[in-house]
């Protein structure tokens, strides 16, 4: 087994890496910023280390900062949680390259993956189904224009080194193209230092499914079934289920979308957990997306409906364990949800809502899991993701997982700083929502019908009252030398 | 309405057989009153003239452009006597890896900039002050 | 459905039966005493009727206040939770005669199953085994002496309306027979008001399995596996798990003891949820032991293995519903395990220790279930039963369920009383409740070589330390108006 | 050691690379501390001498009855002037359903008689004190 695994994170992916380790009695490190001294991955680990400041380019990013903290504490291994670090080819080449164990897959995978053309390239290899396209970088807008014609409008130019929807421009007609070409090339230019932008087909009301796999370092991998993200803002997921209501009414898709992500991740000689995303048209045809060479935010719906511990798989594997699982062992029960709770204003654009949190009151009960990164008191700073805590239920039907987040949502409280509590409370009681006719550009149609929520006249009464009692001044607590008592008061 | 105090800032009120926990947090002037997940905003105090996100919204007289949330000014596109029309950017602050430009309410002059590049900002901190175009 | 549901119980049971009812849109009903105002089932109730003074015998145990209370808010069903009026046939008759569903069996079968010598007589006619021994109250303890020689020592004396280990006496020898009649029918007098005292074959070294059942109204009845609570200490449940160890390497009593469970609930006209407690003894005989008809503490383990909603199956069977599960829908998949936090001193002969909970930190994270009571600032009142919080989890294995329940455990942190945090901590340390060779015995064998925790020499040094920091008086923050500055101070 | 106050009472301390997470309770005049769910009490003041349930240990002397817990006295089993042997009960009290028997430590005779059936007491609350016999 690993003998000691540094957490290059922070927050709540840091939380539940440490939480597998203390489980399996191995030592954890966490690494923290100057901001972070206080944070909730640095209270529950064995060691910490400190690695610079607050800007993610002074700590969670610099790359001999890190290997520098595990070589001083002894570790053998590295956890690069998602984000930062976790799909950097270089990263896992050093950690390689200095003897050290990176969790997850090999370096050599990552650089194959991480370029979306490149990708595009592995998995026409692989046969797995690519959208209309090219695999290439376009070198100007005539290559775009005359591709475009092929495959038909509306066509999707996105950047080769992108992510997180940079880069990326739909257009409807071919007057529109070069603007685009010209918008999205320089936006990638901007966002990842390099202009290489390729076209593919837009698929319209597309959803996005993902496939859960799991390689070992002996020759097996296999697919722990779906999760749909389909609800997205900025192509950012902010609810994801499993298993996925379009697949369960295509039964027949699971396993053909299983076998084609893993024929992929083969392809690029993979280890470890990954995610396959593929975009789902109404027909049922499903194209590759991306791989993401790394556990992802949302892994834990797969766990809690295939019971299977994906982060204590990671560990094992990284030790160079058989996966002893076999495909015909992976079963679905039930239906699971997450909620990102972020800190964001979600009445005001989304913005940022850094700061202290006041109160906290966090729900329980059956089928409740909370994978928490903050505290009461916690100070969410402002260099980071805002993700707060990831509330995930589960229940036997996916109508009594609603019931239940909703449940659950009710029982949250975070005071200080704006949430998303209350935008999740109403998507959730959405009757199309319910009805799981899902699709990408869902939250963009959702915010124009959303109703606002009414409180109730005896909520409101009610709400004054108690704002009066809290600001009733306390009995003055004036702590008088014993002298002054002899003082004569006028 | 029976009161019972039951933590710090949150009750337990009995309208008759109904009941209502209600937890109170402070927010500025204001009070904000969550019920089941539910948070509503309760002013005690007369809302102040021009202060607040409020008054960026005017379209005539003078507008104070605030942050609406913590974060880093980033860039200061306007200086002090520059002309903006409604819509243009004065400002850009960045926190949790997103960037926020904020943009003039009105069309008018650049009366005030207090915003510094790279400067840390408090939620609702004033940024740029401009004044519309007198009629 | 039901309309609405008063819950006639406080703590952790009527909290999780407030979540079920509120997940299925049905209004809450919580009843409180006087100390139980500001109680968290009342917080989360939609609606709270107070019904007395902080004893029990003036509130929770009044059947005409309950009845009342339902009537004034409209309620058409009353849910027992456990404790309290739960087990008792005359309050489900008064609700019977009062039109009001009672959310349990029928008074008739509570009736029947309340006496242990009727139940013994009930179980021998379904064909369940028993104990060997008598199904009559004994009239002396001539009649005892004669049967013990029949059946041979040890022998067990039994309150027949006992429960809770009161009005037992275990008897090895024939000489010790008559003073053990005495003591026991006397206890049972003081205890229960029934001096009635019966005999049975006292089981070497057994195992405490018991079965848990679902019947509706229309003739379904099925059961869902078992549960071990083998650990107890004065026959009181500790920890909890399902499946039992011993089933597992014994797969086919499952069905059999279920079979037997089954037969004695129809025996007595048996509906909605109940569990058949049984003995097994090293050999995998089993013996009818007592039907708890209610829900039981430990539920929450089943749930967590079989996927199956007890305390929802509960309020739809009530409302008339069809049981739509069928014997072989219920699977079982991986391992749960409960512990009961309790206000007590573990150290000090777990004595109860009422007061505040000063502070409160709970675990989260993948496979923990929290059931609880009680929240920070909560001031434990002492009449009622010690329980404040059930940490139930769940995981693939028994060992990985043990290890996920110490991290949990490490995890809590409950303030400004005792519990039995620690206690759990070293049980679950123990290697042979590791190796699962469990009997009822087990907790007063294992006090004897329980090992006491060491603290390291840095934790030692850092609990000074931090003690000196916490005594460090704050600066001091004098209120004071603004004239008395004006006052010359000497 | 580096020590990071982090919540009210909750400290990180930072012993080189190791990580030690202590929270501090007040217990009467001591202050307990958790390790992980582990508990280790800290006497930073002088402990007195015939207070608390240790005095209730002496096998000469003066033994002071306290109650270990909050309760209510369901019985007075001894007055003023009566003689008890060590392992006598003196006092009955009862908390969450369970009765305990409080019982002399020593022979004596008793000298004062605090606990009054039917009342409410406090942990540590004197209940009766026992004079032992001379010699």
């Amino acid at each position: 087994m690993l003998r000691k695994v540094l957490i290059a994170n922070r927050g709540e992916i840091a939380v539940r890496v440490i939480r597998a380790l203390r489980e399996m009695n191995i030592p954890s490190v966490a690494v923290f910023s100057d901001v972070d001294r206080h944070a909730l991955h640095v209270r529950m680990a064995d060691e910490a280390v400190g690695i610079g400041g607050a800007a993610s380019a002074d700590s969670y990013l610099r790359m001999d900062k890190i290997i520098d903290a595990a070589r001083k504490v002894g570790a053998d291994s590295i956890h690069p949680g998602y984000g930062f670090l976790s799909e950097n080819a270089a990263f896992a080449a050093l950690c390689e390259k200095e003897g050290l164990i990176f969790i997850g897959p090999p370096s050599s995978a990552i650089e194959q993956l991480g370029s979306k053309t490149s990708a595009r390239q592995l998995a026409k290899r692989a046969g797995t189904p690519i959208p209309p396209g090219t695999e290439e970088a376009l070198n100007n807008a005539n290559e775009a224009k005359a591709i475009a014609r092929e495959v038909g409008y509306p066509v999707i130019l996105k950047a080769a080194s992108g992510g997180g929807g940079k880069g990326m421009r739909r257009v409807e007609r071919e007057e529109d193209l070069e603007a685009a070409f010209r918008d999205a090339s320089s936006e990638a230019e901007r966002s990842f230092r390099d202009s290489a932008v390729y076209i593919e087909k837009f698929i319209v009301r597309p959803r996005h499914i993902e496939i859960q796999i799991l390689g070992d370092h002996h020759g097996n991998m296999i697919y722990l079934g779906e999760r749909e993200c389909s609800i997205q803002r900025r192509h950012q997921k902010v609810v994801e289920e499993a298993p996925s209501p379009f697949i369960v009414n295509h039964p027949e898709l699971r396993a053909k979308m299983g076998e084609a992500a893993v024929a992929a991740a083969k392809e690029a000689g993979y280890t470890n957990a990954g995610t396959c995303e593929f975009l789902v048209d109404i027909h049922g045809n499903f194209y590759f997306l991306e791989m993401n060479t790394r556990l992802q935010v949302e892994h834990p719906v797969t766990e809690s409906i295939t019971s299977i511990d994906l982060v204590k798989w990671q560990l094992r594997i990284a030790a160079g364990e058989k996966l002893t699982l076999k495909q015909e062992d992976i079963s679905i029960r039930g239906w699971s949800m997450e909620c990102r709770l972020y800190a964001e204003d979600a009445d005001n654009g989304f913005l940022p809502s850094p700061g202290e949190i006041t109160s906290l009151s966090l729900p329980g009960g059956p089928g409740v899991r909370l994978d928490s990164g903050v505290y009461p008191g916690w100070k969410v700073p402002l260099e980071y993701d805002p993700l707060l805590i990831k509330l995930v239920a589960w229940a036997e039907t996916r109508e009594d997982v609603v019931h239940r987040l909703i449940r659950a949502l009710e029982e949250t409280h975070i005071g200080g700083i704006r949430t998303n509590v209350e935008f999740f409370l109403d998507l959730l009681a959405d009757t199309e929502f319910l009805a799981a006719d899902l699709h990408t550009g869902f939250l963009d149609e959702w915010f124009t019908r959303r109703k606002k929520h009414e409180f109730t006249p005896a909520e409101i009464e009610a709400a004054k009252r108690v704002s009066a009692l809290a600001r009733r001044p306390k009995p003055q607590q004036v702590h008088v030398k014993s002298k002054w008592k002899e003082l004569p008061l006028r | 309405m029976n009161e019972a105090k039951v933590e710090s800032m949150v009750w337990s009120l009995l309208d008759g057989h109904r009941q209502l926990e209600a937890r109170v947090d402070r927010e500025g002037e204001d009070y904000v009153v969550a019920f089941r997940g539910r948070k509503l905003r309760v002013q005690l105090e007369d809302p102040r003239a021009w202060n607040g996100s409020g008054a960026g919204k005017q379209s005539s007289g003078i507008a104070k452009i605030t942050t609406p949330m913590p974060g880093k000014v980033v860039r200061v596109l306007v200086e002090v006597g520059a002309e903006v029309k409604a819509g243009d950017g004065v400002v850009v602050v960045e926190a949790m890896k997103m960037q926020n430009e904020m943009k003039s309410p009105i069309d008018g002059i650049v009366k005030q900039v207090a915003a510094v590049e790279g400067a840390t900002v408090n939620g609702n901190q004033m940024l740029v002050v401009i004044e519309a175009h007198a009629g």
